[in-house]
């Protein structure tokens, strides 16, 4: 597990890019073998407010990278990355923005 | 006696034509596949084998007993690919240098 | 009822929706059959309940023409759509086509990237939902190759 | 007299050694030196010389995916560094590298200690050493890789030795790499036995072998700057720079040591086992081609 995020602000505007350790196991799903297993949301706050809301499939690639910006931050601020899985697995995490 | 002669040319003719649809290289499975063997582990020693011979000599030794006729065909395959591997191996040491960016 | 239905029935509802977050009412929880769909349009009729689209240059896909590997395409969804409420990606080759959906709010640029696994050579749609409700589409054919020499 | 006759001893032992010191590598030079040439001369402008090296690409491919003029330096992005397409990708995906999760591994590793208390530091006081390897070490009488280094001081600390190829070994080297980006390539060839596995490296990469029967030449140096189907040869000039390498493929890190190996299965032989003499001699010839050139791994490929 682990969250890895690179996130700044540059005027009011924030880009947050992520990169999730995740296996993203389409399993049986794509005709494979094994129990499939992979995010399927992943979201973001900033002071309370979602400012990212996704929901994956096993069509992700795996470690899923995501990248999105957002209007109304500042340097400092803190946001909170989340994620579920199909198994019910969850992580969160804080991150400052730079 | 006749009928005996008879039996006799029969039981040649079967053994020769049988000889005919086997393979030239060998027709015993055992010899086949050590001779495989043998041919590959030179290939092999001297890192000139090709990639699925080791894998139809396990074959071969697999169908050895319930199938001997396709294991001799598959030991012979792989003899070929070994051979072919040395004999190519020696023609290319003669050349490869001239491909060497001068 | 989707999360984003609430919006604009009064301050106590959408804050109601604001606490329940993204977890309570989703695409994900209201539509499930969309991610379970085995072909595109299916998956599209079950996610926004019509397979209705609108082709025009209001959704942009950015994508290769080649793949380097399926198994990790980088791709850029964005539109032009104020207030657009959903965005998903659609892939046609794909056992299941729908690969991923975002749910838009307020303050959220509409410009997302990220990486898809394509199974093999085929379309790629991205659907924009609006603020009324109409599907916007566009369509990008992707070649997959089976990639990759050595080992 | 007596005098002289010492000064010209002197004079004739220093010149000696000189004379002696650089005939190691006077082949190897001279090889490299034409290796580069040819390089730089192919992907100076492919359209120009599009008859002359890539009769089988039409001028409106070259014009619309080729990357040039290339300079030395820019062969150490491999394929990447003259096929647009390719390059784009993975500019994207390198917005933020898969190669980070497990280059973050390898950092940890890096810090916990052995057994015995020592770390990989105990070993590698100075990570910056990538552009050293491989090298043959006289002592040893045979070349040693990075990844035999980083083996070597896990059994010295009394660990037992990684499996070679990726995982936990690929994430250690990948570490080094990191720390090593931006040093040119130094391989030495420092006695006449060090000469010999360089060309040993050097038949194995240029005679055809396998039922393809076809060398590592013809398709990294012959045929770089085309492609077969999808794929975009790479140049072999700057080829181990970047390495170890976060191939999508694999889903994960892998060693130059994998990477040659797999090349070589390709052209229909038995694949070589990952660290055996043959295969090491063909990263030192290899990674001696390069010298000069900056690293940059690890880096992201298909």
């Amino acid at each position: 597990m682990g969250i890895k995020a690179i996130a700044k602000v540059k005027k009011d505007i924030a880009t947050v890019k992520l990169l999730v350790k995740h296996p993203m196991a389409t399993g049986s799903i794509g005709g494979g073998k094994g129990e499939p297993k992979f995010i399927n949301h992943l979201s973001v706050k900033h002071g309370g407010r979602v400012v990212f809301d996704m929901y994956p499939t096993s069509a992700i690639s795996k470690n899923p990278y995501v990248k999105f910006a957002f209007k109304g931050a500042k340097k400092g601020d803190m946001i909170v990355v989340e994620w579920k899985d199909n198994t019910g697995a969850t992580e969160k995490k804080e991150i400052k923005l730079k | 006696m006749k009928k005996l002669l008879l039996t006799s040319i029969i039981a040649v003719a079967f053994l020769s034509g049988c000889a005919m649809t086997s393979p030239s290289a060998s027709n015993d499975v055992d010899s086949a596949i050590a001779s495989a063997q043998m041919k590959y582990d030179k290939a092999h020693s001297e890192m000139v084998a090709w990639g699925k011979t080791k894998s139809l000599i396990k074959k071969a030794k697999k169908l050895a007993k319930t199938d001997p006729k396709k294991a001799i065909a598959l030991a012979n395959e792989a003899a070929y690919q070994a051979d072919t591997a040395l004999a190519q191996s020696e023609e290319f040491e003669k050349t490869w240098q001239a491909a060497v960016p001068k | 009822m989707k999360r984003r239905n609430f919006l604009g029935l009064g301050f106590t509802t959408m804050a109601v929706a604001a606490l329940q977050s993204a977890s309570s009412a989703s695409i994900l929880t209201e539509h499930p059959k969309a991610f379970e769909a085995k072909s595109s349009e299916e998956a599209i009729k079950n996610a926004f309940g019509t397979s209705d689209v609108i082709k025009d240059d209001k959704a942009t896909l950015k994508l290769p023409d080649i793949a380097e590997n399926g198994a990790a395409v980088p791709v850029t969804v964005s539109t032009s759509l104020e207030n657009a409420k959903t965005m998903a990606i659609v892939i046609d080759g794909n056992p299941r086509p729908l690969a991923a959906a975002w749910e838009l709010s307020e303050g959220t640029i509409p410009k997302f990237s990220t990486r898809i696994k394509m199974r093999k050579t085929g379309n790629v749609r991205l659907i924009v939902e609006d603020a009324n409700g109409k599907l916007h589409e566009t369509v990008k054919q992707v070649k997959v190759t089976v990639g990759g020499c050595g080992g | 007299m007596l005098k002289k006759l010492i000064k010209i001893t002197a004079i004739t032992m220093i010149s000696g050694s000189i004379l002696f010191g650089a005939s190691f590598d006077t082949q190897a030079e001279k090889d490299r030196k034409a290796f580069v040439n040819y390089f730089m001369k192919k992907f100076e402008n492919p359209v120009k010389n599009q008859a002359e090296y890539f009769p089988y690409t039409s001028v409106e491919e070259i014009e619309k995916n080729y990357i040039y003029p290339l300079k030395f330096q820019d062969f150490q992005d491999g394929p990447l560094s003259w096929y647009r397409p390719s390059k784009e990708q993975f500019a994207e995906i390198n917005e933020f590298p898969p190669y980070e999760i497990p280059l973050d591994d390898g950092k940890e590793l890096w810090v916990k200690p052995f057994a015995n208390g020592n770390t990989y530091s105990t070993c590698f006081p100075d990570m910056a050493i990538k552009q050293n390897y491989p090298y043959f070490d006289v002592k040893k009488n045979k070349v040693v890789t990075i990844g035999e280094a980083v083996n070597e001081c896990r059994v010295e600390n009394g660990e037992k030795p990684l499996k070679y190829g990726k995982g936990d070994i690929a994430k250690i080297i990948a570490v080094i790499a990191e720390a090593s980006r931006g040093k040119e390539i130094a391989i030495k060839i420092p006695n006449e036995n060090a000469a010999k596995a360089y060309d040993a490296g050097k038949k194995l990469f240029y005679k055809q072998r396998g039922y393809l029967a076809i060398s590592c030449n013809e398709c990294h140096v012959q045929s770089s700057g085309k492609r077969i189907r999808a794929e975009a040869l790479s140049p072999a000039l700057g080829g181990t720079t970047h390495m170890p390498v976060y191939r999508v493929k694999w889903g994960g890190l892998g060693t130059l040591q994998r990477r040659l190996a797999g090349c070589v299965k390709d052209t229909g032989s038995e694949k070589p086992k990952m660290q055996s003499k043959p295969l090491k001699e063909l990263e030192y010839f290899l990674t001696y081609m390069s010298n000069g050139m900056k690293l940059n791994g690890p880096d992201t490929r298909k």
